[in-house]
Parts: structure tokens; C-alpha cells; sequence
């Protein structure tokens, strides 16, 4: 579509959008003002609604697609939470206003701490990080500051599996420690003796997913948090993987000290696009006093925002207020729908969709994984053979089934595993979306055989067709400009 | 069930498939033990009509007085057809655009939030977005001492930045081993005075207008770094943008990086979230930002199209060696950003700048007309002040409070020496009227107190 | 200029085609003397911040009370997704789809629409919408008389419809010299005797449930009217037919006519509109229909679609011969009540229905635990009911508001025959406390007066 | 797309929607109750939600597509009179709820019909009816009202312009009059000489649009009210075409008795796929009593409806409560941002745009109905000429149209006019929008002439192809069985 640059005229306006009154500049310094206007767009208030309507119209989305990309858990969101965050008494409030004028927020907000550590099975949560990364980062620099707080600074690695998502690797080092990957064995557990050989009086800590990003449950787990926690080390749990094992399983129980939960993907609460998400992060008793702060607290009736006076040892601040408030309102709201037994339901409900599809394609010849294993909410089909025997990648397979209405599930990640695809259906999908998802999954096998070219150009039927990745890297073309 | 579709029939349909006989045996890897379903204490399960009604309650619990804190978000009209084009559900439940054939809208979008960035702050590249201005700044900390190849790892942070943000880079940097160095201020200006004696530096802080909403005197502080060898990061609200010079402009040479808080463009005060942060710099540096990045690029039938690009700085490519952690950024927030700023329009946008100025201006003028307040600054103010009292601020704010008026953020904490200062901030949302209604609470305060 | 995306050089370029030298040139056929430009006085524009904080500040005057008022418009939950969804830009900006191939969103939807309809009253055929429900029975009662040719135009119109509904039918059927011979009821049911001495009518008016919110017997009336020569019409509140037996299962043969008020079907009170109005048929009746159709059909591929169909009826066809002068309908709130009938479906719809009679039996079970309260009618009442007090209503009803609650219609205007009496409704979107609230008002109110 | 209904399966739900507790039907009449429940979908809430965004999809809409649909005026819509109308205050009370609980919105509405008799010169406007043809009924039954109560009853006749809206004669004889139409002449004014020779003892009145549907101004206007006076019969403005003039003419000023004003049009309020409309009538002073009720009155600073009691010689109620009431706030709020200013400009602004389009589609070679004319804020142009030379009818030209992403002007209305589309493009689009319509027009014109068959069988790059009128009225299928 044109860019909304090319339908700007100089002088035009969205006039019902423009301040009242005529103001001037002067009485502000001469050398500290702009001399001509930013190049932002003129344009008419239906210009601007009609632009972005139809450029909405040119996503794949849950609301129109069904969106099978592992380990991003495209459930349903659920409409009410938005309408509900929109509130005006919870839209209007400064962050810094008086903590009597947001007390039906703050109280919702407690309640979801308490939630969360709950069906966590941690000692207590801050809702203070502004995405799983975030959290990451904050449940890492405790675990530094307990180190730290111990006289323990020999303590410079973070063991990270190989399979484990970018942002673990990147957390540790933003962290300023060092990263020691470690290897998967065949059945998709972290291989113990690697483990066993790489722990020692360095290792300050292990950042497990589980069930793991290879779509299995981590079967060792309790061994790993004793090998761990003899060594000396804190185990970290992301928790992007939760919604597999959500009101069944507490990361708590299995020996973790410190977890991030990513709201946006286990509570519903939309990605947006690419964010905002929200990445609450839950302790052990022994981290407690390094909790990012703010954090809510409750006397009797009244909740306030606690701080460094507080906290004294906490790790600090992570944002400029409080985090991303409206996210932690929809999964407020999320939570209270499901309920205890709702949490449940979650897990067993993916966990039957995730087992069903890999069961069907299996069935349908494509190859596992992990045939050996039960899938979590989500599992690993390679296409390894198909590509050596048509040349078709994941990539073009995926690019495929958008032609097909759906929306390709995860490429190339983890990388340990070739030519994968990282399915992940959700408990929000029918029965009769994954049967119609293994017929188009079929059909592209089909056409990998029978007219590969067609595969390999696709897709058709998107408003673009396939995109050159590789222009875009060599001549970064990263803004508009007259 | 409530957001679970599967009826009895297929339940038993899809576990014949699977060939287990019930769903607790697709848990049976998970070692006995474990399971801990029995004694989770939650709330029972409300429905849509229940919980709407519990959060109507408390958010008419929550009902806000009339607003003049400011001190990093704005309280600025937000159209309404932004939040209503930005919910709609193709870009509210869509993920990161990785598959770029079927999110040409959120592509596109995000590549002109990257020219109206580019725009705004006289940069030339922008990236897709960071959580929020504080940690926009410390991301912007990082990638200066990134840039300057770790010949120094001193950053220059002057006490005229935000005390919160401050606290955030803190938090964020320290465990790389960088140094930040407090930078006082003029106590007549409020404003940050070139740090001659600074030699040793990565990079220099300079926000604009400051967090006393002081205008600092950019160029001279932007050519002085330079000539000292360091990187500049500029910390700028993108709304006084349409009025102030931007960043790129700033002395002889732009400054390096530029940053801040995009809440002003068209997300609502919101409890403080969720904004989103910006962080625009020159070319030359972009292999070294954080974040994403959308580029323009073509098909196969040569017609153009959009895709994240230059991912090799990230996390998911470049793990340990990424240039951020950062994956799930604020997309909805800069949809309804560049929605906004659409909506708006330069005319718009200078409109909110000037008017806020303006309505500071007149609240200033009318409340230094009493005789125990003052500015607490010479020079020129934006569109926030500081004010300075003959006493203790906490009951006066609470007299104001009781006659519905948030009166501003008490300075006493961050900046004891101020004595009692209050920084306030009215907005082009606030009429004369509004401002009335401020002066004569706070006449009232005063003679209560 | 709002929503005028006109630049000067557009102007001066469009009347340079146009070869007009001003744009009050393009006005020159126009008689002088009528420009009236100047002496008009309406208020000054207010942009959208201005407008908002207005209607904001009106609206927050107008929060209400606790309700128990139903009477013909009924407070039920409306899923949040519903308006978001109805008033997404594709539907709410749409014209009435004459050009069927650019509208399958709208003519798809009305057509399930017509088809839950149908499936709701256990009718043949339902058209895509009338304005409310007490037009769609006067034009159910035009309907009635034509397809009887004429033979009689009398119509039996009980006093147990809406006394508000047979005001308006006879405003709109009065000038076609038709007539609507009221019904009265029996003092101890609250429902419609058969009506035995009357021989010559068109159609008979059966509501169910009644205004007083009693069950009618609806097969006897029905097939007492067919043994008369008479059509049935059917007044039904949509909730009610998740339980109740569907007019086009009344008696032998069913109603011939079905239509009712569509807004307990997603649509919020909103102080009386738009909400719509509903009527559906046997097949045969068809062509005598008012209103809109839309019909599936298929394309040049023989793939289905969807369009408008049997358009002779109407007016921009057949003119004065029309079935009726309607042309816009009510579109949009159709489009919000399909999709609430898809998010309730037939168990949601049935739980509203089935707690609104428990929760209106409930409140009239603990009213009339109090002395001086009483039920006015024996029978079965559905969710609504008759109370009858032993003292004026006006004092009771003013208490009872000062605590917070609208207690119900008073009926002493329409139906002083029988003495203080008061219609409530406890819909779903009652809790236990809001009814104890009630009692306790109540309660207050009657130690008070 | 499939029908909801094929999504349906047998004890799926959105259980989120259903109301708490197992409430059974003993206490409820056996034979009164349903044996089997209504066939209503079963679905989740995701199904739902997905269903509805994909098929609003499928329309064009002011908010995607210019539209230039004579007659209807579409206009932007703007997004906050929604909001607004929306507010919980508004939706949420109950209309027979007391009236100190509706101050705001009655006084809103008091307002409104303030400025609608202001800016169209009547003594006082009634916002009861819920749509222009109501507006029509009320007018034309207030009329009947009038000659009743002065006891004239020997005045059975309305005359209408064959140019007229259907709604017009269909209206006349609902009030129980026979219709007279008379013709109009070459210029596109009504014939004066058919017009002298039509009234008489038996005239009612007579129904006019101004500027009429032919897209000119009904130049003779005065001699028209004058010979209608006369004769005894009242004078009708159909205010479909008020854009026009707004804020610059005033109907009361032309002589008209009674108007009614299409708030869905000339107060932008959307048009919801066909409505909710809104069409508030006015009256001269010798109408007044006959006013429909409720109307709002103000006392002082109360405001309140006023009834039978009020007006005992009202016409009566048209509806249930008070008309389309949030309708009623969304053209508040519109006229308000407007402002008096504003009204002119809109009237302005619509004139200059149908005359820019006008004379670029003369030029280009499109044959104009009235050449002569000036056009109001719409015009006509007939295909009569393409259509002898290439066979090619304004329906198979409208159907192209859509393939360039244009919605179609309206086709065959008025009838008078041969092959004629009936262009309005409002005041609210873009010289570049009006520009690339004539490059789509041009382009169609030349495919007429180059491949007819294709212009025949068009639409190509909708939803659907061409669609089966015939056989849609032939064997009605109008609704979804099992
Ligand atoms: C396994 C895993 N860990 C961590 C993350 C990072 O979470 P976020 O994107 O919220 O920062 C993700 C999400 O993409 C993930 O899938
Ligand atoms: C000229 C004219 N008159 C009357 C009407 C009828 O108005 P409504 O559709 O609001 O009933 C219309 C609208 O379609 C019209 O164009």
C-alpha cells in the first residue's frame, strides 16, 4: 500500500484534532527553537482512518487466522479485558498521583501478585518487568545480588541449554556474566553429565525453559535442581513455556528460585503486534529482599506502592513508573475469568490440541522431533526430508501455508533441530481448525513434490508476494524521506 | 470452560487419535510428585458480566481529580480514533511481524513510526520501539559505551534527568561496570553547566526540556562533548519536538542518540503504562542499536514491501553477543503512536506543544501572584516549572487534594535541597478555568495551612 | 475546517477546473434572497478535546442508579466483543448493501441474522429489520390487513401489549382507516380472556409475555383466532423465547406473524434507542412483507453470495404500492445483535432468560414478604411481575431513589383500574445483595411514607 | 465465506457468556414452553470474533473506500461522536427511567433540536422520528393533522416530482393519501405548468427535495410555494439533500411548512450497513401543535419530555421511547465540532466537490443529465450513450468500478434519467481521492469500448463475481435450515 507520507498535502489538517488558540513562540529562546516544522504527515482525519484501517487489514492476526507459532502461545484475547483496562478511572491515572486515588487499581494489582505467586509456587511476584526479557533480566541480577550479597563474586557464568530462546543467552550477558551452553541429549533432555561437568564454583546460576522450547517436559528437572543447587547455584525458570503446565505444575515444586511468567502469552493479553507484553517475575524466600521495586503491598484495606525505603537491597528499578500497568489489568481480568479450575483447563486443553495435531501429522508422514515424547502445548516436525528429497525448506513451507489462511508456525528456532517447525496450537482452538490445519499441512507436502517452484515463490495470494530479506539487510531502507 | 471450544465429542475424538484414555496421560512424562493441582486457593471463576462489573467498580473507585503533575507523563487529548484503530483486531492480536507476507500492516506501520521518529528528532535512523523511556535512556547508555569501543566506560548524567530514570539506568547498566557520573545544576537556572573538568567519558546526558522543565542550553553542552571525544544522548519529549530543535540539530554535529518517553503521543497516563520508549542516531551507528528494525524492501515482482531487517543485532540471531535482550517490545503503543501522530499532523502537535507552554505559563504567573510562592528558577521553562513555597508542601498538596486538584509532584524527596518545590505541569487539556479552579486551592491551602 | 481535508491550492486548482472564481459562484442558480448565512446562531465549534470533556461531564451526570425497570427495554450483559466488533469501521461505515458484491459482510451477516430469527420465533422467514418493536406490530397489523384483503380492518389489540406500543400503532395505522379494538384482561390473572363475542377482524394481537410480564395462553388464543378467519400476530420478547415455546408453534398452526423489540439481544439501553424491531413469517406471507430481505444466491462461479431480494415490496420499487415506506432500517444493531446471539447461543440465551425469571420471581418472593405488598395477578409471571401497594407509589418510588434505586414503572397512568401498582425486573445482571438493596429500600421507604 | 452456523457444533459455547447457576424451568407452564431450544450457533468466543472481523472484511465502507453514493451522502463518520454516544452514563440508563437521571442527555437533545430549527428556519424540530421516511411520515401525518383540524377533509392528494425518493409517494399513501406525480421539465425544475394544473381543492401537499435528486437546485422554489399556498396545500422539504445547503439556505426561508432532515447523512452519523438512522421533522409555527411526543422542553435549567398531555393535538408517538437516541448524541456531538461556521463549510465544501468532479468527468467525455446545470452537491451523468454503442449498462459499469476500489455511485435513480449514476462525493474527501476516480471512471469507459465482456462480468477482485439477482427473487432462499 502507499505510505502515508504520499497522501500528505502541505496545509492540510485533521482540524477537529488542533488546540485552540493561535500561539506564538516568542518569549521562548531564538537558538533552541526548530526552524522548519517535522516532516510529519497533513492529512485529513479520514485520510488518517481509512490508511490504517486497510493497512490493519493486511495482517494475519488471532482475531482472523488461526496462528500456530510455537512458543508464543497466539491464544484468544479475550475482547472484555481490553474494554475493561480501558476504563476511564484506570486510563486517567497519573502513576504518581496519590495512592488514594488509585486504589481499585492497585488492590487488582495485589490480588494478581498473590495470584500469580500462587499457582507459581513462589514466595512472591513483582509485576514490574515489561516483557519476558525484562523479567529475565530481573530475575538474573537477583540472582547475582544473592551471590553478591553472600561475598560469593567468584560466581561469573550462567549455564544456558542449547535450545534455549536468545533472550537467556542475552539476559546473562546484559547481566555482565558469562555464558556456557550446554548440550540436549537425543531424547530432548539437557544432557545431565554435560551439566554435571560444567557446574562448579563459577557457576552462578542455570536458565531452564520448561517444558523446554523442543516442545518436552524436562524429565530430569528434579536431578538438575539438585545438581544445581549442590554446586551452589540459583535455577532460573522461564516461564514462557507456562501455559503447558499451568494449575497443574508449580515451577516452585520443581526447584526453581527465581521464574518470569510472559503475561502476554499464558494470560492473554495481546501481542500487539510485537509487544506491549508483560514479564511479572516470581521468587523463592531467599531472593525476597532483591525484588525489583515498585512493589505492592497491602496493610488491611489500603495498598501502596513499596520502594527502596522498603526494600533496601532490592536489585532497583526496571521502568520509568510502575511497568506496564494496562497489560497487568487485562491478565487480571484474564485470571478471574478462568478461576483455579480455569487454570487447569488451560494446560490440559493445549496439551491435547498440542498432542493431537503432532499425532495427526504424524500420521500424515510428516516427521517428529521427539517421536519418542509426549508433545507440552507445543512440538518439533522437521522437514529435513522433505528438503533433501525436493528442496523445499521450512521457509518456503511456511510461506506456503500462508496461501492456505494460516499463519506458519515458528521456523528455524531452536536451532538444534534442522529444517523444524515449532507447532503450538492453544487450548483456544477448535478441533475443526487443527483437522483443517493437517489438510492444508498435507496439501503443501503435495505441492513440495508435485510443483516445488510454486512452493518455493510463495505466497500468491498475500498482498505482497515472497519479500527479498537479503536487499533489505545489504540497503537498509529504514525510513521515508521526500 | 469459559475460552475452550472442545465439546465432549471431541474431546473423546482427539484422545482416540492419540490413543490415551484420558488427558492426565498426556502428562505422564512429568515426574510423579509434582502435580499440584489440589490445593491452589484462587478466586472462583467469574464470568464476562461478573468481572465487568467488579472492575467498573474499581475503576469508578479510581476517579481522578483534575491533574497538573507531569514529571514524565502527559496528560494530552488522545483522538479517539486512535485507540479504536489501533484495537481493532488485526493489529491488536497479531504478533511480531516474523512472517512478513502476512503482516504488511503492522510492517508498514512500524516503518512510518520510523520516519516520524526520524522526523521528530532530526535523526536518521529510528528503531522500532523499547519499553519505555527509561530504559530507552539506559539502552542509549549502553550503546554510546558500545560505540565508543569500551574506550571509556564513565557516562555524564546530569542531576536535571528524571530522578526515576536515573535509578533505572542504574539498575540496568551496573552490572556491565558502568560508571554513571552525577552532574549537578545551576541553582539559578536549573539548568546543567558545561562540566569542564569531565575528560574521561563515553558519553554525555542531555535532557531537553529537563526534568524541571528547563530548557538547557543544548548546543554549547552537545559541541562541548564532541570536542571532548564523547558520544551525545539526547533525552527529549517528542511533543516539544514540534516547537524545540530537534536532537539531529543540536550543536555543530546533531547529537549521537536520542531518546524519551513516546506516552506524550497518544498513550493514556494509563497507572504509567504501557508507553513505549524511542531511540533514534545516526547511520553510521545503527549496527549497534537495540531492538528492531523494519526496512523497505521488494517482492518477487519487484513491488515494495516491508520486513524486520538488520537482525543480526538480536537476541534470536546473536544470543550472548545481541546488542539487547530485548524481544517483546511496545508495538500496540507505537501503533497507536503513529496513529496519533498521523492524526495530528505537525500543525496538531505544535498546537499541544505551544498550548501546554502557554497554560504552564499562565498557571506559574497566577500562582507566583501569591506572595509565599515562587519560581524556583530563573530562565526559561517549558511546558513544566518548579515552584517553590514558604513551607512545608505535604499539607498544602493535601488541602489542594481535598479540593479535587492533584497540584503537582512534590520535589522533596529527589532534590532536598529545593527545600519545599513542587513541579506542575498544565497541558493544553487544561482551560482557563482549570487553571482558576488550581490558584484557588492553592489560596485556600495557604490560608489554611 | 474539521473533517474538510481542502488546502488553499486545492480549492484555487478545483475551481480553476471548474472556471468559477470563488466558491459562492457554484451557488448562482440559487434565488437571491434565500442566503440566510448570516443571522445564524449556533454555538462556536469545539475541537474533539473540547466536545469530549463536554459530553464527558454530561454523561457522568447522568450515572445510574441501581434498575429494576424492564417494561420494554431490559438490562442484560452485552459482551464486550460485540460493539467492538459492530463498530468496527467495515460495518459502521457501510451503506445499506445495494452494490452486493462490495457488501458481503453486511448482506452475509443480515442473512444469519434472518435465519436466527427464524430459528428464535420457529418461523419461515424473517426480513432484516424494522425500527423498533412497537413499529414493527403496527406494521405487523398493515401486514396482517393486507394479506386478509381487506376484509376486515378491524384488529383485536389486547390491553396487555404495551401501553406505549398501542399509542404508537395507533399513530401509524390510524390514517389507513384501520381499526384496534382493545382487549381488556382479567383483573385476577393479568392475562387476555378469549375475546369470544368478536367475529369480524383482521388479526389478533397475542403478546407473550404480557406487559405485566404474565403468561398468556397463547394456543388457545391462537387457534381461536384461526377458528374466527383471523391471523395471529405474535409480540415476543426474544430472551424469553430460549424457553418459551416459539409463536410458530402456537396452537395447531402457529402465529402468522412474529415480531418483537430486538434490543435485549445486545443492545444497551441507551435511553430508549436505536434498538430495532424484529418480524418474521410463514413463507406464504411473504411478498406482504415490509422491510428488507437479503437472500443467498451464487455468482458467475456458482460460488454462494449474498444479496437483496424480493426488492418489489419495497418503496424505491413500487412506490406508493410499497408494503411500507421504510428504507433505512436498523443495520447496525442488527449486526450487533447476530453477533451476540453467536457469543450467547442457545445456553447463554437460556440462562439469561431462566436467571431473569429467577431473579424477578426471587425480588417479587421477598417484596412480597412485606405487609403491605402484594402480587397483582395469580398465574405465572415470566421476568417480569406486578406489585401491588396499600399506599401511593410516588413517595415509595422517590425513597426508594433516594437510596439508589429505580424500583419500576409505576402503571397508576396507564392502568389506574389497578391502584398503586408497580411493574419490576430483576434481569441476570441482578446479584443476591442487589436484591436484598431493593428490599431494604423498600423496607426504609414504607417506615418513611 | 461459510456461514456461522457451519461452525456450530452441539454443546460448544462461550462459556464466559453464560449467566451463573443451573436454573431449571419447574414453576414454568409445561405447554408454554419450548420443547427444543432455538437453533442458534454454538460457538466459542473465538470462533465468533474471528467470524465477524473476516466478514466485515468483505464490505466496503466509508472507512476503506471513497464512496460516492448519490443520495446518501457518505461522509466521514468521526470516530469520537461514537465514543461519546458510548459513554456508561448515555448507554446505560433506562429510558423510562425519572428524568433527573437524564439531564445531560436531555439536555444534549434539546440542544440539537435548537440548532436543527436554527439552521433550517423552522419554529421548533422533534427528533422522535428513528428515519428520514419517518421523518416523512410524521411530516405528512402532521399535515393531515392540520387540514383535519380545520376541518378540510375533502384534501385526499399529494403531489410528488417523478424525481422523487420512493420513500416519498410510498410514504403518502401510509398516511392514507393518493399520490399525484407530476413531471419535471428539460432543466431539470419541476414542470410549473403541470404543477398549476395538479393543484387544487383536493391538494394536501406537496413533497419536494431540494436541491432535488436530479442534483440541481429547484430553481422556481418560490413560485412553487407560492401556487402550492394558494391552492391549500402545505409545502414538504425531503431534507435528504440538506448537505447541500446547510448553513447557507434554510428550507424555512423557501416557504417549506415541514421538513425532515436525515441526521445519517447531513450529520454524519454512520449507516451502519442500512441504519440506524435518525429523521428529526420540523414544523412552521401553524404545525407546531401537531408536533409527534415525546419532545424535550426546558424549564429554566430542567429539561424534560414532554407528551400527550403536553400536545393534545400531537400526531402521537412513533416509537417505543424516544426515537433513535444515540443517534441523536452522535449528531449532537458532530453539530457541535462543527459549529455555525462549519455548517456553511459543509455545504460549501460538498459544492465544490461534485462540481470539480463534474466538469472533470465532462471533460473527460461523460455525458451529463443536466449539462446546463450547476450541481448541488451531486450530479448525474447518464451512460445512455455508452450503452447503444457498446452495450455496456451503468450496472455493468458500477460493478467495474468496485474491481478499481471505488464503490459504485448509485445506479438507475432517478429513474427519469436514462443509464444514469448519480455521483455525490461529499465534502469530506481529497481532490486526490476525486482525481483518481476519474482516472477509474476513464479507465472503465475504455473498457467498455476494448473488452466489454470483461466490464460485463465484473466484479473480478471481490468476494464474490457477479451475483444472481434473478434467480435470488425466483427461488428466495432467505434462510440457513440444517
Ligand atoms: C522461550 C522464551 N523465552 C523468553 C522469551 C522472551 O519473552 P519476551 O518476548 O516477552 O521478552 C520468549 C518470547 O519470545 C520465549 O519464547
Ligand atoms: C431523497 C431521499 N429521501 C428520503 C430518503 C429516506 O430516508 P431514510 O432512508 O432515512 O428513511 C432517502 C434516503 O435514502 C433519500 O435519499
Amino acid at each position: 500500500m502507499e505510505l502515508i507520507f504520499s497522501l500528505s498535502q502541505p496545509g492540510r489538517a485533521a482540524h477537529a484534532q488542533i488546540p485552540e488558540g493561535n500561539v506564538v513562540t516568542s518569549g521562548l529562546p531564538e537558538h533552541l527553537l526548530r526552524d522548519v516544522p517535522p516532516a510529519l504527515p497533513e492529512l485529513s482525519e479520514l485520510d488518517v482512518v481509512r490508511h490504517y484501517t486497510r493497512l490493519s487489514q493486511q495482517n494475519f492476526s488471532i482475531d482472523t487466522h488461526f496462528y500456530p507459532l510455537g512458543s508464543c502461545t497466539m491464544k484468544y484475547n479475550p475482547r472484555v479485558c481490553n474494554s475493561l483496562a480501558m476504563l476511564p478511572g484506570f486510563i486517567d491515572r497519573h502513576p504518581l498521583a496519590p495512592e488514594d486515588t488509585g486504589q481499585g487499581y492497585l488492590q487488582s494489582l495485589h490480588e494478581l501478585q498473590e495470584l500469580l505467586a500462587d499457582v507459581t509456587g513462589m514466595a512472591a511476584v513483582s509485576l514490574a518487568p515489561m516483557a519476558g526479557s525484562q523479567g529475565e533480566f530481573a530475575g538474573v541480577a537477583m540472582i547475582r545480588a544473592w551471590h553478591d550479597s553472600r561475598g560469593d563474586h567468584a560466581r561469573r557464568e550462567i549455564i544456558v541449554p542449547d535450545a534455549a530462546h536468545g533472550t537467556n543467552p542475552a539476559t546473562a550477558a546484559m547481566c555482565g556474566y558469562t555464558v556456557r551452553e550446554i548440550p540436549t541429549d537425543a531424547g530432548g533432555n539437557v544432557d545431565l553429565e554435560a551439566l554435571r561437568a560444567a557446574v562448579g564454583p563459577q557457576t552462578a546460576g542455570l536458565m531452564l525453559t520448561n517444558p523446554s522450547t523442543l516442545g518436552v517436559f524436562e524429565q530430569k528437572i528434579v536431578e538438575i535442581a539438585a545438581i544445581m543447587h549442590e554446586a551452589g547455584g540459583l535455577l532460573y525458570y522461564d516461564g514462557a513455556n507456562l501455559n503447558a503446565i499451568l494449575g497443574r505444575i508449580k515451577p516452585g515444586d520443581m526447584g526453581f528460585d527465581v521464574i518470569h511468567i510472559n503475561l502476554h502469552k499464558t494470560f492473554a493479553t495481546p501481542h500487539g503486534g510485537g509487544g506491549p507484553g508483560s514479564g511479572p517475575v516470581g521468587v523463592s524466600a531467599r531472593l525476597l529482599p532483591f525484588l525489583p521495586v515498585p512493589h505492592i503491598v497491602r496493610h488491611g484495606n489500603q495498598y501502596r506502592l513499596a520502594d527502596e525505603h522498603d526494600f533496601p537491597q532490592t536489585i532497583g528499578r526496571l521502568s520509568g513508573f510502575h511497568g506496564n500497568a494496562g497489560v497487568l489489568l487485562r491478565a487480571y481480568t484474564y485470571a478471574r475469568m478462568l478461576g483455579s479450575a480455569g487454570f487447569e483447563r488451560v494446560s490440559q486443553y493445549a496439551t491435547l490440541n498440542a498432542n493431537y495435531l503432532m499425532t495427526r501429522l504424524q500420521q500424515a508422514g510428516f516427521d517428529l522431533a521427539y517421536p519418542e515424547r509426549r508433545a507440552s502445548h507445543e512440538f518439533i516436525i522437521t522437514l529435513k526430508r522433505l528438503k533433501d528429497e525436493t528442496g523445499i525448506t521450512a521457509m518456503d513451507f511456511a510461506k506456503r501455508l500462508l496461501d492456505y489462511g494460516f499463519h506458519a508456525p515458528t521456523t528455524y528456532f531452536p536451532l538444534l533441530v534442522p529444517e523444524c517447525l515449532l507447532i503450538e496450537p492453544t487450548e483456544t482452538e477448535s478441533k475443526a481448525t487443527l483437522d483443517a490445519f493437517v489438510d492444508a499441512m498435507v496439501a503443501v507436502a503435495g505441492e513440495a513434490r508435485t510443483s516445488p517452484e510454486m512452493v518455493k515463490t510463495a505466497p500468491h495470494r498475500l498482498p505482497v508476494r515472497r519479500l527479498d530479506d537479503v536487499r533489505a539487510a545489504r540497503e537498509p531502507n529504514l525510513a521515508f524521506r521526500e | 470452560m469459559p475460552f475452550i471450544p472442545h465439546t465432549e465429542q471431541d474431546v473423546a475424538a482427539m484422545l482416540a487419535v492419540i490413543g490415551a484414555d484420558s488427558p492426565d496421560r498426556l502428562f505422564d512424562e512429568i515426574p510423579a510428585g509434582l502435580d499440584h493441582r489440589s490445593d491452589q486457593q484462587t478466586a472462583p471463576a467469574l464470568n464476562e458480566m461478573q468481572v465487568t462489573r467488579l472492575m467498573n467498580a474499581r475503576a469508578a473507585r479510581d476517579a481522578q481529580p483534575l491533574n497538573f503533575i507531569g514529571a514524565g507523563a502527559y496528560e494530552h487529548h488522545v483522538p479517539a480514533a486512535v485507540w479504536q484503530l489501533a484495537t481493532r483486531g488485526e493489529f491488536y492480536t497479531a504478533y511480531t511481524p516474523y512472517q512478513a507476507e502476512a503482516s504488511q500492516g503492522t510492517l508498514q506501520l512500524i516503518y512510518e513510526y520510523q520516519s516520524m521518529m526520524t522526523a521528530l528528532t532530526g535523526m536518521e535512523v529510528s528503531n522500532a520501539s523499547l519499553y519505555d523511556g527509561a530504559s530507552a535512556l539506559a539502552e542509549a547508555v549502553l550503546m554510546a559505551v558500545r560505540v565508543q569501543k569500551g574506550a571509556s566506560n564513565r557516562v555524564l548524567m546530569p542531576k536535571t534527568v528524571s530522578p526515576i530514570w536515573r535509578k533505572v539506568i542504574h539498575t540496568l547498566v551496573k552490572n556491565q561496570g558502568i560508571e554513571l557520573v552525577e552532574l549537578g545544576y545551576d541553582a539559578a537556572t536549573g539548568t546543567t553547566p558545561l562540566p569542564e573538568n569531565e575528560r574521561d567519558f563515553a558519553a554525555l546526558v542531555v535532557p531537553q526540556p529537563n526534568f524541571f522543565g528547563q530548557l538547557e542550553e543544548v548546543d554549547q553542552l552537545t559541541d562541548w562533548a564532541h570536542q571532548a571525544g564523547g558520544q551525545v544522548i539526547a533525552v527529549v519529549n517528542p511533543v516539544s519536538l514540534a516547537v524545540l530543535k530537534p536532537p539531529g540539530q543540536w550543536g555543530s554535529r546533531g547529537a549521537d542518540i536520542a531518546v524519551g518517553d513516546g506516552q506524550p503521543l497518544g498513550a493514556p497516563l494509563s497507572n504509567g503504562g504501557p508507553y513505549y520508549g524511542f531511540l533514534t542516531c545516526r547511520q553510521s551507528l545503527v549496527r549497534q542499536m537495540p531492538g528492531r528494525l523494519v526496512g523497505a524492501t521488494v517482492d518477487l515482482d519487484g513491488k515494495t514491501g516491508y520486513t524486520l531487517t538488520l537482525q543480526a543485532r538480536e537476541q534470536h540471531i546473536r544470543r550472548a553477543k545481541a546488542t539487547s535482550n530485548i524481544c517483546t517490545n511496545q508495538g500496540l503503543v507505537v501503533a497507536a503512536s503513529t496513529i496519533f501522530m498521523s492524526l495530528v499532523g505537525p500543525q496538531g502537535l505544535r498546537g499541544m506543544a505551544l498550548q501546554s507552554w502557554r497554560n504552564t505559563t499562565d498557571l506559574i504567573n497566577r500562582a507566583t501572584g501569591l506572595p509565599s510562592v515562587q519560581r524556583a528558577f530563573a530562565g526559561t521553562s517549558f511546558h513544566e516549572a518548579v515552584l517553590r513555597f514558604d513551607r512545608p508542601l505535604a499539607p498544602v498538596l493535601k488541602s489542594m487534594r481535598a479540593d479535587g486538584i492533584l497540584a503537582g509532584l512534590d520535589l522533596g524527596r529527589d532534590y532536598p535541597e529545593l527545600g519545599p518545590a513542587l513541579l506542575v505541569c498544565a497541558t493544553e487539556t487544561k482551560t482557563g478555568e482549570d487553571l482558576q479552579q488550581y490558584v484557588d486551592a492553592l489560596l485556600a491551602a495557604m490560608e489554611r495551612v
